[in-house]
């Protein structure tokens, strides 16, 4: 870092500065007005409205059930990709070999006892985010990405070798992973079958009863708003995304010796 | 008059620096000290999503880039070079 | 049911923190974080605390008390050395010095190293557990000898320590 | 003032992000390392994903706006009426969502894309693999 990128730096930041003062001067463009998008509007009006319970979804945080209810399949969808890139990293990795026997080494005492200390209270929070998704913010995925510093903080610590020692291979993550998403669709179509069984119209990703059929899913548990599938959606997203980004993690910092064979075998197909 | 001043004083300093960071992470040639920087410029994001009212995006992108993203670089760059060639 | 004291513990924290962290007090939240922490619990129980606790081990509290004022009054001193150096030109002298410890448990060591860390003036860089010596830097080094450096540094926090984990 | 005072942090903080976009941009073209180009796309995703932000946010009345989560469990119906009237708009925060993880998805196969490129050539930067390999590079 030269002195002189710093100033380059912070002249740049002093145009973006003036250039805002001249706009303001002149009076152009308005930003953050009073008036929102009336999607927007509706999607706040009715998300949590026990008045109009064709409309509703039982959830207080809006924005959870956009993601779970009002636009379901689109998160589905996203959830596929985060698979094919682990499958794209898979391909790109083909032939590597877990050598589980390795000596670890990890940081000095300090650093792992403080690690000990903080790892349960990270699962307790990330657990407790995901599964208030449709009270407080938060939700599957923030969970997940929490839950992921787990073991991020255990390949820095600790070093890879204690994530065998704990039983994580690749290979069992993906296949949980599997599982999760295929009890996504279960989630998902359980309306359809219903609503098969007991001969009456009913719709894919449906949550709670529409003008035309009237299943839904429970919508209260004791006395907090369970909002239907939200909370089975946001349970199931939580294990897809923390076994999806661990596998990642270990895949990317497998060491050279697991790594050769994967290389030498694209050199005879080559 | 009721007049609300220091969120919108935050939402100015953080966008600037963001520039500001922004220009020397481009310049940067070690790229260790990069990474740093991005990581920096992801707190400043993360205030800035919680100024916007958008508080599951503030707890989303706390941890993805303050521990997932710089850890991964950091995985890819003790596996290639650490230094940026012309 | 062996070692029950420490899994009331440990399932007692995670609790707390669960129903701190949700923000709300509902029977929903109780039923989901006694379900979360007696998994956690089960988890990590045996690797958190080694040790079989012992219900007189509410009285090792007070020793914590002990350990705060001592440590407020050592960080006092130490900042008042230090603005010393700043202000009037104060001769230093830094080095690395060797000092042994003699405590047993990890979570004394940890306790005593970021004490010292926390303290301006000495830093601690290393813990070496085989021959039980923590690297200190020290930027006023009076004395070379282990044993004396010790009685300066860390013996204070030692005794109060080993009453807490001991 | 307060008016113009919100008008001034928003403009500023636009322009900020169009500089950033362009800067990010900058560092995607001209930078010849591949590690040094996939930090540049990282922050080109930050700056568009703060710039969608902008579109659901509103100041009413000069107060400062509210979150989209209702805080306490049985409502009246005025305070849901209020709640529509004075929270910010949830469906780009629910897009960007949706954008950080497609973008985290993607970084992670590009980061096993770059890891694969230096094991065949030696080498991140594009220019020395476009000649062809790291020893013309160094003479």
């Amino acid at each position: 870092m030269i002195k002189r990128d710093v100033l380059v730096a912070f002249s740049l930041s002093l145009l973006v500065l003036s250039i805002s003062l001249i706009i303001w001067l002149e009076g152009y463009i308005r930003i953050a007005t009073p008036i929102i998008s009336s999607l927007g509007e509706s999607y706040l009006y009715y998300s949590y409205n026990p008045w109009y319970s064709n409309y509703t979804s039982f959830s207080l945080n809006v924005v959870s059930a956009i993601i779970w209810d009002y636009r379901g399949f689109d998160t589905f969808l996203e959830t596929t990709v985060l698979m094919a890139s682990i499958i794209a990293i898979y391909t790109l990795l083909r032939g590597f070999e877990e050598k589980v026997f390795l000596q670890p080494k990890g940081l000095s005492t300090i650093t792992k006892t403080a690690t000990k200390i903080v790892i349960p209270l990270i699962i307790a929070y990330a657990l407790a985010i995901a599964t208030h998704g449709q009270l407080t913010p938060g939700g599957g995925f923030q969970g997940g990405a929490t839950l992921a510093v787990i073991s991020s903080l255990i390949i820095a610590v600790y070093s890879l070798e204690f994530l065998y020692y704990m039983g994580y291979r690749s290979k069992r993550l993906v296949v949980i992973r599997g599982l999760c998403l295929i009890g996504l669709i279960i989630v998902a179509i359980t309306p359809l079958l219903i609503g098969f069984i007991l001969n009456t119209k009913s719709y894919i990703f449906q949550n709670m009863s529409k003008e035309d059929s009237f299943i839904s899913m429970p919508s209260f548990l004791f006395d907090a708003p369970l909002a239907g599938s939200i909370f089975f959606y946001n349970v199931f997203e939580l294990l897809i995304v923390f076994t999806g980004l661990t596998t990642a993690l270990m895949l990317l910092s497998l060491r050279d010796v697991e790594l050769k064979k994967a290389f030498e075998v694209r050199e005879v197909y080559e | 008059m009721n007049i609300v001043v220091l969120p919108y004083l935050l939402v100015i300093i953080c966008s600037l620096t963001s520039t500001f960071l922004a220009y020397l992470i481009v310049k940067e040639r070690n790229l260790v000290v990069a990474i740093l920087l991005l990581l920096g410029q992801g707190i400043f994001h993360s205030l800035l999503y919680y100024l916007l009212m958008a508080p599951d995006l503030f707890i989303t992108y706390i941890p993805v880039s303050v521990g997932i993203t710089p850890l991964l670089l950091f995985l890819l760059i003790k596996k290639t070079e650490w230094r940026e060639y012309d | 049911m062996k070692r029950f004291l420490n899994k009331l513990f440990v399932f007692t924290i995670i609790l707390v923190f669960f129903i701190i962290s949700t923000g709300s007090f509902k029977y929903y939240t109780l039923v989901i974080g006694v379900i979360v922490s007696a998994i956690t619990t089960y988890l990590f129980e045996s690797s958190i605390v080694k040790k079989t606790l012992r219900l007189y081990d509410v009285l090792k509290l007070l020793y914590l008390f002990k350990y705060i004022v001592y440590f407020v009054k050592a960080e006092i001193h130490a900042h008042l050395e230090l603005v010393e150096i700043i202000l009037f030109n104060k001769p230093i002298k830094p080095a690395i010095v060797a000092v042994p410890y003699h405590v047993e448990s990890d979570y004394g060591v940890t306790l005593i190293a970021l004490t010292v860390t926390n303290t301006p003036g000495t830093i601690v860089l290393n813990i070496d557990t085989n021959s039980k010596l923590m690297y200190i830097h020290w930027i006023n080094a009076s004395t070379f000898n282990p044993d004396e450096a010790r009685l300066i540094i860390t013996s204070g926090f030692e005794k109060l320590v080993e009453k807490i984990f001991g | 003032m307060s008016e113009v005072f919100i008008q001034l942090a928003f403009r500023t903080s636009i322009i900020a992000f169009i500089v950033n976009i362009a800067i990010a941009m900058y560092g995607v073209y001209t930078r010849p390392s591949l590690i040094k180009k996939f930090i540049c796309l990282i922050m080109f995703t930050d700056a568009i994903n703060l710039f969608a932000l902008f579109i659901g946010f509103r100041v009413v009345n000069n107060t400062y706006p509210k979150p989209p989560v209702l805080i306490r469990e049985p409502v009246s119906p005025g305070e849901l009426e209020e709640f529509k009237y004075i929270a910010v708009d949830p469906l780009p925060q629910a897009l960007v969502l949706t954008a950080i993880v497609i973008s985290l998805a993607v970084f992670m196969f590009v980061i096993g894309l770059i890891l694969v490129y230096y094991e065949h050539y030696g080498t991140t930067s594009i220019k020395a693999m476009r000649s062809g390999g790291v020893e013309e590079v160094f003479e």
